[in-house]
């Protein structure tokens, strides 16, 4: 049984990415839609932190806030004029969206339903895993560390970069 | 007997042909001509020797002890074998028919290179002509020497062929032209029957040779018995096919449309081809297998009937040809059929199979005296400049020479004594009224009629009346004249021959008995027809046009020869192709070539289809992809539940 | 209240299907990416939530998770590149213009 | 490897590829072409007389001169090669068409060079699909022949050579997939061998899969060899292609499709055969009667001539069909003799249409009369065609037909018969195309400043007609050349006489 807080927290946290997701989805301005995508970052980032996760959401903001949502915003004042509305839906590519996103709920969610005794399991206790703990996985070569991905990730954040040089160098 | 000479009477044509075939061009006319000539008078004494020796030298190789005459094969080498029993030899068979036919085309074939010298004087392709002349020759040669019936095929198809090439010389003339495929394919039509009738017999007897054929058909043929082929007795039905074969080449109706139109070939050509040697080769053919036909008289029956009513056929359309040389076509369509007939008719028990022999003579004889009327006719169009006899008239005192010879052969072609024609023409009566007396009266009717037709055109030649002539016609060169004046000879006395002698059906002899109620109903009937062509056409009159009046229907049908070329044209044009081969080609271009392009058009119209899927469209790919994510989903958990 | 696994669930799920409504209508290439982080984040948060969730115990979802963040950045960062690039050729940056790789 | 002289066949084409990529001029060109073809015919003729007089000494085994180099050892694919006497008939055949066709492209234009080189390349798929005896080997040539088929039909060709061209190639390849189909089954199901002397010897397809794969391979090589309904790519392809090309492919490349009907289908599957020829031999028969009267009514001249070759091929077929050694050398004789009078046929038509610029035969006449030589040619060539006797078309056709009426059945003697009834219609088209080309009036006046055959036209078709000539004169020795091919204990099987 959890707090009362917690449950308040939860519920905010969740209507707050429910919303904004949607928002983020269906408003025309597209700079609206970088800063709903922003709220919905942090809203997720807030769920790991009240999953214990401290340092996935430090990341989280830190990336994805901090990082991804500035390079939107840069690209698109790049690319579109202050005030910009995209323009109205045709009608068929929204049903056809919103069909596909239902069926994907359905299916989804018939899976999850289906599965209810895993899906109702209940929060277990869990030590926040430490900055150490966390470190040691990452850079470690045993038994549940990461240090091939991360050296692969590091090689792919590098082609990155050069890619991302060269494509947007100015010919 | 040694096999240089027959070897060499076969190789001296050839060569001929290939000398002025490959070389000709390089030669002057007179070259081509003489050497051709040359080559040919050498054939001639070569033959006559080998005759000469097959018939009097006695030699036990020709003759047996009790006088029979044999089947003597001077060479025979092989040249396909198509399976051990199977093979195609081609030989040399001297036996009486054959040596006698050394006697004919030789003879023939001379007088035409000689007259030709004159006829064809200046003609563009003097040389061809006379390389063709060789071809043919020699192939005629080869026919009648061959020593089995695939030989015979051999040779049949090549004469087929120099006769194509020689009635197409002219062949800027549309009408040559047509006139030369038109023979071409409908005697290959007729070797279609001969061919299947050689694979029938073949296959049932494993033999081409004549020798064996012939000479014990009974346990020859043994194996056929109770063959049958789409329910006929398989013996009966290649009988019948290979005489097609002989329809065919003979011009025996329904097949004889050809050799009217042939007569588009140069005269000389169509005395040589058309009416004294190629034309008898059915005859021959028949002969030659005679005996397989003894052993099936109902082929012989079929002979005698289509032998009959061509013979008819022919004599009342030659009565309505304004055309002479389609009058002496008609007649030697008619005179051929008369060989049928007796052939139709000998069997040995009606006088030792006279009518054998009767077919043989007539065949002799026929050839000198028809090739006579043929080189005459020539020698009137080169007078005048036109085939036809309205163009003619009063010749007599221009031309006296062809006016005497050409009456020679009249009254030998009508039966008049002491004419060859009588002599031939009263054995083959004996023989058919030996047979039946319907059958004989038939035929006295169309002898008859044969006397009325030829003095109706001698005397329209000849007498009559005088058309305005630009130039005053004359009679040919020297060239040109003496071969009528030996043919003449010949037709005057060779029914003196005592043919029996030498010309039977199983080679012994057979002494000739004049019969004489038949040949005086014959001779009185032919002087009837004469005397008739007198009362209408000595002088200009309007007796003829008033006759023609009396039954215009008949006479316009017997001037278009009944019709026959228009349902000819009618099958092969309307039925055959436009019936037959248009729609084939339509179908082939339309279904079986449409099937084809609509399989392409189908793939192109599918890969365009699916290149749509292709578009560049993320958002397309993206939905396609959720698709099909969402159905593996839906599966998997289908499969799982 | 238990806030139970499938209450984090549902709204990752939300998310996700934003994402695909997103990702299939608009035509901007910069909200269809915007979408596409969402589908992202949904993603992420399943990992953690069934990490936290099943097997407490362990980091292999977080990491996951860190990692597929570090991914997406750097995919972000490519993909806004060619599509400034592509704004530069066409001067719009409609991804239905943009179905050839060569214009 | 090179001690083998059939490995020659492959090599001299190569060597001319080699030394045609870097001749310079038109004369070098045709000096490679001219001396490679005739280095090749020589090579056939002594082989020819080598085999004959190893024959006569007493070799008999089925093929000779066999040998084999290992090339895919894990699939067993070995280039192995072999003759016998119908292969070295194919080879003779193959280099006189490839030295005749030198000379009827003598000035061809554009891309002298390149043209030669495709045309090189197809001869040497051609000469190794008749040296080998490995089917997977043999494929490989198959296609080396076809492919170039392609672009010497585009690049050189007139008409609508776009389509024909593609229509030829797809059908062809479409052909090809059968017959891959067929050999894999026949590798897979014949012993993991490729060997056809191997698999025949032995017998070694199971019976039930012959079935299957039979008619798979029958069709395969029957799309080339123009069996009915199959055919439709000959009329827009020869239509299309360059002489030397129409002469090569009919007289040629068609018979690759006869051959390897015979040296696949029936030679290794006979059991198959003889339950299911009776299937082909309607399409066969349908081929032979079909192309003739199609031919009656076209009025193109290839056209003519390619319906002719749909009967003329179907013929072969036929006979193959019948399954007795009478047939079958006859079969042999048509392939020799339809290959020489359709290449002699083609090279006229492409020197007619280099003169004229048309192929309709409505638009001439009288040709006689402007080019005798040509025109002399053309009815020899027409007179083979409808099998006049001492050409090659009639020893060739009464082979067939006396071999076909070895059947006493209904079902094969009206067959016959009517395969028999194509020699009448043969003469129909043959003659009228002669009649309304060469005879009767000029039609044109333009036409009658044309001139008559160049030293190399010449050279080609009297080459042609030499040949033609002396199958027709001497079709004796065929017999000589074919005898060890049925050797008894390939047919013994079905006990085939």
């Amino acid at each position: 049984m959890e707090s009362a807080g917690s449950i308040i927290m939860y519920w905010i946290i969740a209507l707050s990415i429910v919303i904004f997701s949607v928002l983020t989805v269906t408003t025309r301005r597209i700079l609206r839609s970088a800063t709903f995508l922003l709220f919905t970052l942090f809203a997720a980032a807030a769920l790991y932190f009240k999953l214990d996760y401290e340092f996935l959401g430090a990341v989280q903001i830190a990336v994805y806030a901090g990082g991804i949502v500035v390079l939107f915003v840069f690209s698109i004042l790049l690319t579109s004029h202050p005030g910009h509305k995209s323009e109205r839906l045709v009608s068929h590519r929204k049903w056809i969206g919103v069909l596909a996103a239902l069926a994907a709920l359905v299916v989804t969610g018939g899976a999850l339903i289906s599965r209810c005794g895993l899906a109702c399991a209940s929060l277990p206790e869990m030590s926040n895993p430490t900055m150490k703990t966390i470190g040691a996985a990452m850079m470690g070569t045993g038994s549940e560390q990461y240090l091939l991905p991360f050296e692969a990730i590091s090689v792919l954040l590098l082609a990155c970069i050069i890619g991302g040089v060269v494509v947007a160098r100015k010919r | 007997m040694d096999f240089t000479i027959p070897l060499l009477i076969l190789a001296i044509p050839l060569g001929m042909f290939l000398l002025l075939g490959l070389a000709g061009m390089k030669m002057s006319h007179k070259t081509a001509g003489v050497l051709g000539t040359l080559g040919m008078g050498t054939v001639l004494v070569l033959s006559y020797f080998t005759a000469f020796q097959y018939y009097f030298s006695g030699n036990p190789e020709f003759i047996s002890e009790a006088g029979q005459r044999l089947q003597s094969i001077i060479f025979n080498v092989d040249w396909l074998a198509f399976t051990p029993n199977l093979v195609i030899r081609l030989g040399f068979l001297l036996d009486p028919i054959s040596a006698m036919m050394l006697i004919v085309i030789p003879t023939i074939s001379f007088m035409v290179h000689l007259y030709s010298l004159g006829y064809m004087k200046g003609e563009k392709g003097f040389q061809r002509y006379y390389a063709f002349l060789s071809l043919f020759s020699f192939s005629m040669l080869g026919l009648v020497v061959a020593t089995n019936i695939f030989q015979m095929y051999i040779f049949w198809e090549l004469v087929g062929a120099s006769s194509y090439l020689l009635i197409g010389f002219f062949y800027t003339l549309p009408s040559a032209v047509s006139a030369s495929k038109k023979a071409f394919i409908v005697t290959r039509f007729a070797d279609l029957g001969f061919l299947v009738g050689i694979l029938i017999l073949s296959f049932y007897t494993q033999t081409f040779d004549f020798i064996t054929l012939t000479s014990d058909p009974g346990s020859v043929l043994a194996s056929t018995a109770g063959a049958t082929f789409m329910g006929c007795s398989v013996l009966t039905l290649a009988m019948v096919l290979i005489f097609m074969g002989g329809m065919g080449k003979s011009a025996m109706m329904p097949l004889h449309i050809w050799l009217p139109d042939a007569m588009e070939g140069p005269t000389p050509v169509s005395a040589l081809i058309h009416a004294a040697t190629m034309v008898v080769a059915g005859v021959y053919l028949v002969a030659r297998m005679f005996p397989v036909y003894l052993q099936v008289p109902s082929s012989l029956e079929f002979v005698l009937v289509i032998g009959a009513i061509t013979a008819l056929y022919a004599a009342v359309v030659a009565c309505c040809q304004i055309d002479i040389k389609r009058v002496l076509a008609f007649s030697t369509i008619s005179q051929i059929a008369f060989m049928m007939v007796s052939l139709g008719v000998a069997r040995p028990e009606i006088h030792e199979c006279l009518g054998y022999m009767a077919s043989m003579f007539h065949l002799f004889t026929h050839a000198m005296f028809k090739a006579l009327l043929f080189l005459g006719a020539g020698a009137l169009i080169h007078a005048v400049h036109s085939n036809n006899y309205t163009a003619m008239g009063g010749l007599r005192k221009y031309m006296p020479i062809t006016h005497i010879t050409f009456l020679i052969g009249c009254l030998a072609i009508a039966g008049i004594p002491p004419f060859a024609g009588f002599f031939s023409k009263d054995e083959i009566l004996v023989a058919v009224y030996g047979y039946s007396t319907f059958w004989g009266i038939w035929m006295s009717c169309v002898a008859g009629l044969t006397a009325f037709y030829m003095f109706r055109i001698y005397y329209l030649i000849f007498w009559w009346n005088e058309p305005d002539y630009h130039h005053r016609p004359h009679d040919g060169e020297m060239v040109m004249s003496l071969p009528l004046i030996i043919l003449a000879a010949v037709s005057t006395v060779a029914g003196f021959i005592h043919f029996g002698e030498f010309v039977t059906w199983q080679g012994h002899e057979y002494q000739i008995h004049m019969d004489y109620v038949v040949a005086g109903i014959s001779v009185a009937i032919a002087l009837v027809g004469i005397f008739f062509a007198r009362f209408l056409y000595l002088k200009e009159n309007d007796r003829p046009r008033r006759m023609a009046d009396s039954c215009r229907w008949l006479w316009t049908a017997a001037n278009r020869r009944f019709y026959w070329d228009e349902i000819y044209m009618f099958i092969t044009h309307k039925i055959i192709f436009n019936g037959i081969c248009r729609p084939i080609a339509w179908f082939d271009r339309a279904v079986i070539d449409g099937s084809m392009n609509g399989l392409a058009i189908v793939t192109n119209k599918a890969s365009v289809a699916i290149k749509n899927l292709q578009s560049g469209r993320v958002q397309q790919y993206v939905l396609l992809y959720l698709i099909g994510a969402l159905l593996l989903a839906v599966i998997t958990a289908w499969c799982v539940l | 209240m238990d806030i139970t696994l499938i209450y984090y669930l549902v709204p990752s799920l939300i998310m996700f299907c934003c994402g695909i409504y997103g990702f299939l209508t608009r035509k901007n290439m910069i909200a269809m990416l915007i979408s596409l982080e969402l589908m992202l984040n949904a993603i992420d948060i399943n990992f953690v939530v069934f990490n936290r969730f099943l097997y407490p115990g362990s980091m292999e979802g977080m990491f996951f998770t860190l990692f597929a963040i570090a991914i997406a950045a750097a995919e972000t960062a490519i993909a806004i590149a060619i599509i400034i690039n592509i704004f530069r050729a066409d001067k719009n940056i409609n991804v239905e213009d943009a179905s050839q790789m060569k214009n | 490897m090179f001690s083998n002289i059939l490995i020659y066949f492959v090599v001299i084409p190569l060597l001319m590829l080699g030394l045609l990529a870097v001749s310079q001029n038109m004369k070098q060109i045709r000096a490679v072409a001219v001396t490679g073809s005739l280095a090749l015919l020589g090579l056939s003729v002594y082989l020819l007389t080598d085999y004959l007089s190893l024959r006569a000494a007493g070799a008999d085994a089925p093929m000779l001169y066999t040998d084999s180099w290992s090339w895919f050892a894990p699939l067993n694919i070995n280039m192995a090669v072999g003759v016998d006497g119908i292969s070295i008939a194919m080879l003779i055949l193959s280099s006189v068409i490839l030295l005749t066709g030198s000379f009827a492209s003598w000035k061809i234009n554009p891309h002298p060079k390149e043209f030669f080189l495709w045309l090189v390349l197809l001869s040497t798929g051609v000469f190794g699909f008749f040296i080998s005896i490995d089917l997977f080997t043999m494929f490989m040539f198959y296609e080396v022949a076809l492919i170039p088929m392609y672009l010497l039909i585009g690049v050189w060709g007139s008409g609508k050579k776009n389509y024909s061209a593609m229509k030829l190639t797809l059908m062809l390849m479409g052909g090809s997939a059968f017959l891959m189909l067929g050999l894999i089954g026949i590798y897979y199901n014949g012993g993991h061998t490729w060997n056809i002397v191997e698999i025949a010897q032995g017998n070694l397809i199971d019976p039930s899969w012959q079935n299957f794969l039979f008619p798979m391979t029958f069709v395969g090589f029957g799309v080339l060899g123009a069996m009915f309904p199959f055919h439709t790519w000959s009329p827009d392809g020869h239509a299309s292609a360059p002489t030397a090309v129409s002469m090569l492919h009919a007289g040629v490349l068609m018979k690759l499709g006869g051959y390897g009907c015979f040296r696949v289908a029936i030679y290794l599957m006979p059991q198959a055969a003889e339950e299911l020829a009776w299937i082909f031999l309607i399409l066969t028969g349908i081929s032979v009667v079909y192309g003739a009267f199609s031919a009656c009514v076209q009025t193109d001249l290839k056209y003519i001539n390619a319906y002719s070759s749909v009967s003329h091929c179907g013929l072969v077929l036929f006979a193959i069909l019948m399954l007795n050694t009478t047939a079958m050398t006859g079969a042999i004789m048509q392939m020799l003799s339809h290959g020489l009078m359709t290449a002699l046929f083609f090279a006229l038509i492409g020197m007619i249409y280099g003169r004229t610029h048309t192929r309709d035969i409505r638009e001439m006449g009288g040709l006689m009369k402007i080019m005798p030589c040509l025109a002399v040619c053309y009815v020899i060539a027409g007179m083979a065609s409808l099998g006049l006797p001492g050409l090659s078309g009639f020893v060739a056709e009464m082979t067939i037909f006396i071999g076909s009426f070895e059947h006493t059945d209904t079902f094969h003697r009206v067959f016959t018969i009517l395969a028999c009834c194509s020699i009448v219609i043969t003469a129909v088209y043959i003659l009228r195309v002669v009649g309304k080309l060469l005879f009767g009036p000029v039609y044109d006046e333009h036409h009658l400043s044309l001139t008559d055959a160049t030293w190399w036209e010449r050279t080609s078709t009297f080459a042609l007609i030499v040949c033609v000539a002396a199958i027709g004169c001497f079709p004796n020795f065929f017999e000589e050349l074919i005898k060890f091919t049925f050797s008894p204990q390939i047919f013994a099987v079905i006990g085939m006489n």
